[in-house]
């Protein structure tokens, strides 16, 4: 159904249509739907709507599509549906009454008559809305107003975790890198001294140096140790208190408590 | 002779005067400063105005001078009115006001006919309508409510002065029809009819339903 | 309570309003009809309308409201708008509080960064920094410090209160998310540098992720 959002005209079709039953044949274009028809022939009968007679409303609804398909306007599927279901409502209503119908005809009814009444309060509503004075056709505004500047300062906002967090990462970024040499397990001179003096009053025979190194030490610590321990045979030698002997070059060094 | 007038009295006119669009309190404070009753300034503006040729008029929050109604006859202009809203245009906005918020089904629901595309779009062009939220049903569907521009256009104080409002509220013309069949159904069953809007009638020709 | 204005100086009153021009008494005419005293009515309106928020005032041959030229003032409205300030402006603000008095080149080689040219502008356009003079180097640079404001903005009674490096360092803060990582895997501890506040370096690498 075509429906133009802006119209010339704001008058309603049924406005003069209902009284001039060959427009209303024709102009089944100017209809929105089955529930507005019957609007229109509901005013027609020209009683409150709270008493309209919904047979005779059916009746005339019927007449009027019968007579739209006369004229072999083609009709949309929903009035064809409303047709029916009126046919059927107004068969039950004529009909001795069947007490299992739910819902009972009469409630239809009821329901249909709420319904006019329904989009009839609106459609009058919407009437008396567009007739009230309204702005730029009854009413005006003033034409030329100056106008009210707004002008806009920038306030900027920092929060005080943002000022010193920022402050914390330019230092992190930027600090200059600092070299420190790690700090190595050594054994010193006077370590092994003491721990070599102490540990060879057991070693009656030949025995190797590597024997006199901490157990369990790593590898650089070993190395240390191995070396201030070397020195500190050759002290204890010096001293007269050990024996060092070597069988060739490279060859375990041995020490041995002089006798 | 110039007559001392109240300053905030002026400022208040001077600032509803200029502006293009209706302002509220808090916005003419914003233009008129801090510590001073806006609120009594308008209401001894209006008071003022009462009978001229200008009135001091509020809608919603918003307040702002416009022509006396009854000058339209000297001032109407018939070009401004070209484009006038098409009858589901019409119907629709009415629903939305006397109804929001309200669904697009709920609209369609009481028109008896889908809302072709377009009608909500040109209701909302205008500035008349627009999206307020969802309903918390299935489908979440929008739901549409009328705006402060719907109130000055119209020349309403508030939607309580919607023509008829009071009077369609009062014969349940705003309920959905359901509501009043549930509400017929509730006081069938407890036997309880003080209230004749729920009264359900079981004659054919419905005469005496009261509303 | 309405009182009765005189009809001409209604309709009179409404037009000019009305209108997006000025008027002349003849184009008012158009509107109000015929047989009336315009003149009259203008003078009128005229004096009533003297020292209030809105006058008539006569243009050549035409008329017009406007709001009082006094008020002018009023229909001007200072807006805040908060913005929040970049990283880089941020950076370059903790570097002055901290360094101050610093000039632009002391500031880069701090940050490790250059400084845009706005950055500076935009510290002193909200106010918290300010030149207080030049280093007496070659080229004389303007050396920057920050200002009361810039105390009151960020709850400092002075720049005493700013926390130490250590205690930056204690709060984390000046972990970058790399050593932290480091740190977790090898326990080491970090040289100490309590005293790195006031320190300028010049060896640090100027990278290029200006922000």
């Amino acid at each position: 159904m075509a429906l133009d959002l802006f119209v010339e005209d704001e008058a309603p079709p049924y406005a003069e249509e209902a009284d001039n039953p060959d427009i209303l044949k024709i102009d089944i274009d100017g209809w929105e739907g089955p529930l507005d028809v019957l609007l229109m022939l509901a005013r027609n009968q020209k009683v409150d709507l709270r008493q309209i007679s919904i047979v005779e409303l059916v009746g005339q609804y019927l007449e009027f599509i019968n007579e739209a398909r006369d004229l072999k306007l083609e009709l949309a599927a929903d009035y064809l549906v409303m047709a029916a279901w009126l046919t059927y409502l107004k068969s039950a209503l004529l009909l001795p009454k069947d007490p299992e119908a739910d819902p009972s005809p009469e409630e239809l009814a009821l329901r249909l008559q709420l319904r006019l009444e329904r989009l009839n309060a609106m459609r009058e509503s919407g009437a008396r809305l567009m007739a009230r004075d309204r702005i730029g056709r009854d009413i005006f505004l003033r034409g030329n107003p100056e106008g009210l500047r707004t002008i806009k300062k920038r306030a900027w906002t920092c929060g005080y975790f943002d000022l010193i967090t920022a402050y914390g990462q330019v230092k992190a970024r930027t600090q200059p890198a600092l070299h420190v040499v790690k700090k190595r397990q050594v054994m010193t001179l006077e370590e092994a001294l003491e721990r070599v003096s102490a540990m060879i009053g057991r070693a009656i025979e030949w025995t190797d140096i590597k024997a006199f190194l901490p157990l369990g030490a790593d590898a650089a610590l070993r190395k240390s140790a191995l070396a201030s321990s070397f020195l500190a045979t050759l002290e204890l030698a010096k001293q007269g208190a050990i024996e060092l002997k070597q069988d060739e070059s490279f060859a375990p060094l041995m020490v041995r408590k002089r006798a | 002779m110039m007559i001392e007038h109240d300053p905030t009295l002026r400022a208040v006119e001077a600032a509803l005067f200029a502006s293009q669009e209706p302002l509220t309190v808090e916005q003419i404070r914003g233009y008129v400063g801090g510590d001073v009753d806006i609120r009594a300034a308008l209401v001894s503006l209006q008071e003022h105005y009462d009978g001229r040729g200008i009135e001091l008029v509020q809608r919603g929050k918003s307040w702002h001078f416009q022509t006396a109604a009854d000058l339209a006859h000297l001032l109407r202009r018939e070009k401004e009115e070209t484009r006038k809203l098409s009858r589901a245009a019409v119907e629709t906005l009415s629903i939305i006001a006397y109804h929001e918020p309200v669904s697009r089904a709920e609209i369609e629901a009481i028109r008896g006919v889908q809302i072709s595309k377009g009608t909500l779009d040109v209701l909302m062009e205008a500035g008349w309508t627009r999206p307020t939220g969802r309903r918390e049903v299935p489908g979440r569907p929008l739901i549409y409510a009328t705006t402060p521009e719907f109130l000055t256009h119209f020349g309403l104080e508030s939607r309580r002065d919607l023509p008829g409002i009071d009077d369609l509220k009062a014969a349940g013309l705003l309920d959905p029809v359901d509501t009043v069949f549930d509400e017929m159904q509730t006081g069938e069953e407890e036997a309880d009819d003080s209230d004749s809007d729920a009264e359900i009638t079981n004659e054919v020709e419905i005469n005496d339903t009261e509303a």
